[in-house]
């Protein structure tokens, strides 16, 4: 069995029981550095490798994807389920943009069954990561409060944010560098990390089942959404991949992210862009169901769905 | 005789995004400085452990004068109270050098 | 005219043995709330350092009313003070929202 | 009928290459304990933004009689302040457990 | 010569010599995570290849030893040493349970001489850990205080500490994942254990120095039984382990578990069931004294316990 | 391109941005610890294949150099530059002493051409580090202070201080140890030493952006110095290098570190011994100005001053 998901699961049934399990907060941030740096790195290693014509197209079509998913949560969320504006739109704004982690889980699900992909497709990962959050705060201003947006705070929060920044910056130095640059960062970088990922989950899943509790206030909408709106994201994702030609592998991991919710960069920017917006819901949204729900159930899902879509 | 002069303290806890909004505000408003911790707790938003990134609160303290302070407060209730995790509380001290904290 | 309001400020400094019983004990006796820090220091237990498990202390404040603050600081003294390396003091400040804190 | 004694809290907040300088005076000054924790933040000598060795700040309190209190205030204003990034406040505070930190 | 105790010395004498040398708190409890974690993945590994029948009445006696090493503790230092019957109670818990990072040195020094053990052997420690506290717990109350034994928090802190989470976790998830799904997790989790256990080390001198003024205050007695005790739950380890039947490896790092003394999970449940104890005996008694004994003298004379019973 | 001046100008770029990407305090102290560790033990590994007399002589040279540029640096700050002794003598301790992840970085260029170098440099750097500190101290206590020297605490500060420990405990475990000693350690201290390198220059990069703004406020003189001393420097250190008969490799590592400026043992000893000086100025020399150029100019520039010395 695949130990990925068990060290969610351990996290996750160690704060159930309520045990004293704690990772520490800058051990935290230090996981969650590495692993930003260490997927731009090996992304941007790989589009060196790529022919910028090629990859063009896909790019603009990709950041369509994070604007159109924003668009279609929005109403399901404010008309089907009774959210405020506010709410909907931030919650909206999650679901537009990418988790980082359920990203490298998908990479994993493939190197594990030696399924190829291309290997550019972090950059992918850097350009969804913010389309989504742009729309989103769009969204919950949008009527009358749309001239009390200060962009330049916002852009600054949305381009300058820490994840955008490593793996952005990770993906221009693994450009500039090229796999020659990068070889004696290898043993670091790549050959660490799955492991540091599985002591990201074990902390994902402490801090996953720490947050649980809301799921009571939350709603049986809510939790609908954060199962079924991934599911929907995936099947565009897995018809967009399709339709850039994208192999299966990347496919998989284009559906993937699609189907994933930011709970880093989104919260950050939504907490100072749209304050009005409870962050439980959308927090207890994207990362207590729909993390979980992607890492154990989504990616193979997906994967059934990519190959109906390629017609395997 | 005591070397120190009546001086206020204001404490703000919040959620940590408002780490650099707060300081901006508190500095515009007239104080020189501020000191800031890294805290957990809890309040009526329930429970904020500070493991990760949207759970983490600080402490700010700003030494300042009688003046500063209502200005940094009632800056903080109208602009934050409603939406944020956050409390707020004014203590009376001495400080040395007092210089320092007056306009 | 000012926008705060009188309200008791208790501080317990103590072993990190003690964060999650103290913070289910504060909210039993009434608190609304309570922030923490990690701290280190010296005291009649000798120092303690923070640097390992054993020798971690933390800093919890708690503001409440007075009675609250009587509850609270006489429940410390009974049940934890002989055993374990602690301080406790109180202070009087003002807070901004005085509901969030009153029972 | 309260349960806590007069005191006096001293706060000083400085370089952290102060931390066991400042510790080993206040210790020789009379005092029984001290607490330490992190800080960052800004004042007269610029942001001290605690991410690397010179740029750290630590926030000391001491709880002690006034007389000890005074002979610290003085002592870090004579000593340490021309020269060091470095505020200190001094504020009333009720103590359980007088004998601790009385002389 | 070997690096791990130098790694000690160095931390020990630094912190003599009041160097400013800290090892900064969250990465001690990083280090601490991680050798837990590594431990229990290893021992799982293996014991997904065990026969279930054949290790149970091993774990079985395992298991006694725990509860007969404070039973001998405890008229020790309750009688002979005069301590109170809390001291002398949850100093013998202390050195019924186990200490991690001296099973670590211990696995380093078979490795060292390529002296075969049963791999499996994580899954005594785990066992190990518990009982001793438990009994000392029993120790300490037992005389009228018993029924205020309030068992529910106890078995908490015990079973939930979070060293009993990551071993025992670590354990499952390396049982289930088995050598395969471990595989990736090879460079991180194995390959670095020794540079992180001497990192740890360094630690653990800093701080073992750090109570070192302790030992005046606590007396002869506890230092004699400081040294004695290990040597005296050594040969009880010995022979059981000759007695269910271990290799001579095995049986050495038995012994070793049954000589260390817990000052991770033990002064944790102690201080909350046992509050009267002093926690500065129990912690100078099996920091200062008995860890660097067994690190630097204990594990080999040990080693020589083992040759005797095996007849070599 | 090599990665580690990207990372630094990642980390440089990034906050000038004002992004509010942040290393954990904790982390820059556990990146630091290992870095000073693994460098002590490279170089004690190596120190151990050596005939003492031949490095004695050597290492009383390479003492005089630290010595010698200091005293040259003072009278250029205090008469030429018109700074007061105070600030005069700590600057000039700056520049005496040496910067570790300089010479870290140098050794990586040498790494990259696979030029040779002697493997025991690593004593160097241990040896640099703090006589260029006490004459600093010296020089600005001549004159009547003198006697207020307090020469206990600052001896103890000096060669207690944190990166003398562990340069020096390393370089003491990596003699005693001998490579095979070290060859379990291998993965953990020399594998992931260029990786976490350029996560430490990462985070250098974002401290010397920080620190810019002080430019301004120190005028063009200091700038001026602190890039012409560090070549005045190297010249000397090239020259002491082909004196004492080093490689061309091992005497550009020589002219590096004595170009190089301390920025963690210095400050922390000046701060005591000195506090009249304005840490401000002899920092953003130091930090901001010498250590940017060293690694993105200066190295490749000594390289040619090293071959010119050499006659290639
Ligand atoms: N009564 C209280 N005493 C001390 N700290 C409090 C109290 N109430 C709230 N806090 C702190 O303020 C933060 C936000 O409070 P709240 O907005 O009530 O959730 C909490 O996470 C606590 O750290
Ligand atoms: N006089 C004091 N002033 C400030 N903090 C103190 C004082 N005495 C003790 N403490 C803190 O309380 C902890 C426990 O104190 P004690 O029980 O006296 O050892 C110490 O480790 C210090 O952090
Ligand atoms: N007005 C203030 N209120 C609170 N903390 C301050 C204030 N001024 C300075 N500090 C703190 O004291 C440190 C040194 O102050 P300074 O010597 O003014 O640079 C700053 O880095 C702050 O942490
Ligand atoms: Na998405
Ligand atoms: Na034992
Ligand atoms: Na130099």
């Amino acid at each position: 069995m695949d130990a990925i998901p068990l060290f969610f699961m351990l996290g996750f049934a160690a704060r159930l029981a309520r045990s004293d399990l704690k990772i520490p907060g800058q051990l935290y941030e230090a996981l969650s550095i590495y692993l930003l740096l260490a997927i731009g790195l090996k992304g941007g290693m790989e589009l060196a490798r790529q022919d910028p014509l090629e990859v063009l197209p896909q790019a603009l079509s990709v950041m369509g994807l994070g604007v159109v998913i924003p668009l279609i949560a929005f109403p399901i969320l404010y008309k089907l389920g009774r959210l405020d504006r506010h709410n909907a739109a931030a919650i909206a704004g999650h679901y537009g943009s990418v988790s980082v982690v359920t990203f490298a889980v998908a990479v994993d699900y493939l190197l594990a069954r030696d399924i190829p992909y291309e290997a550019y497709l972090p950059l992918f990962l850097v350009l969804l990561e913010m389309p989504g959050i742009a729309v989103g705060i769009l969204l919950a201003r949008m009527g009358g409060e749309m001239r009390s947006i200060k962009w330049g705070p916002l852009l600054h929060e949305i381009f300058l944010g820490k994840s955008m920044v490593l793996l952005g910056g990770g993906l221009l130095i693994g450009w500039a560098a090229g796999p020659d640059g990068l070889a004696p960062l290898q043993p670091f970088f790549f050959e660490l990390f799955k492991g540091v990922l599985c002591l990201f989950l074990l902390e994902m899943g402490l801090v996953a089942a720490g947050q649980a509790g809301a799921l009571r206030s939350s709603g049986a909408f809510l939790v609908g959404f954060a199962i079924g709106m991934p599911i929907l994201s995936a099947v565009l994702g897995a018809l967009a991949g399709a339709f850039i030609g994208l192999s299966a592998g990347g496919t998989l991991l284009l559906a993937t992210l699609a189907a994933s919710a930011s709970y880093i960069a989104a919260p950050a920017a939504m907490r100072i862009a749209v304050p009005e917006a409870n962050p439980g819901l959308s927090i207890t949204a994207a990362l207590v169901v729909t993390f979980p729900f992607n890492i154990l159930i989504g990616i193979p899902l997906y994967d059934r769905i990519v190959s109906l879509v390629y017609g395997v | 005789m005591p070397n120190t002069h009546p001086c206020k303290l204001v404490v703000i806890i919040a959620e940590e995004a408002l780490e650099s909004p707060l300081a901006k505000d508190v500095m515009a408003l007239g104080a020189h400085g501020y000191t800031v911790a890294d805290v957990r707790g809890r309040g009526s938003h329930g429970s904020r452990s500070g493991a990760w990134d949207a759970d983490k609160s600080i402490r700010m303290e700003i030494l300042c004068d009688e003046q500063t302070s209502q200005a940094i407060t009632r800056h903080v209730e109208d602009k934050y109270f409603r939406h944020y995790a956050m409390v707020a509380f004014v203590a009376d001290v001495g400080v040395l050098r007092r210089e320092k904290f007056v306009r």
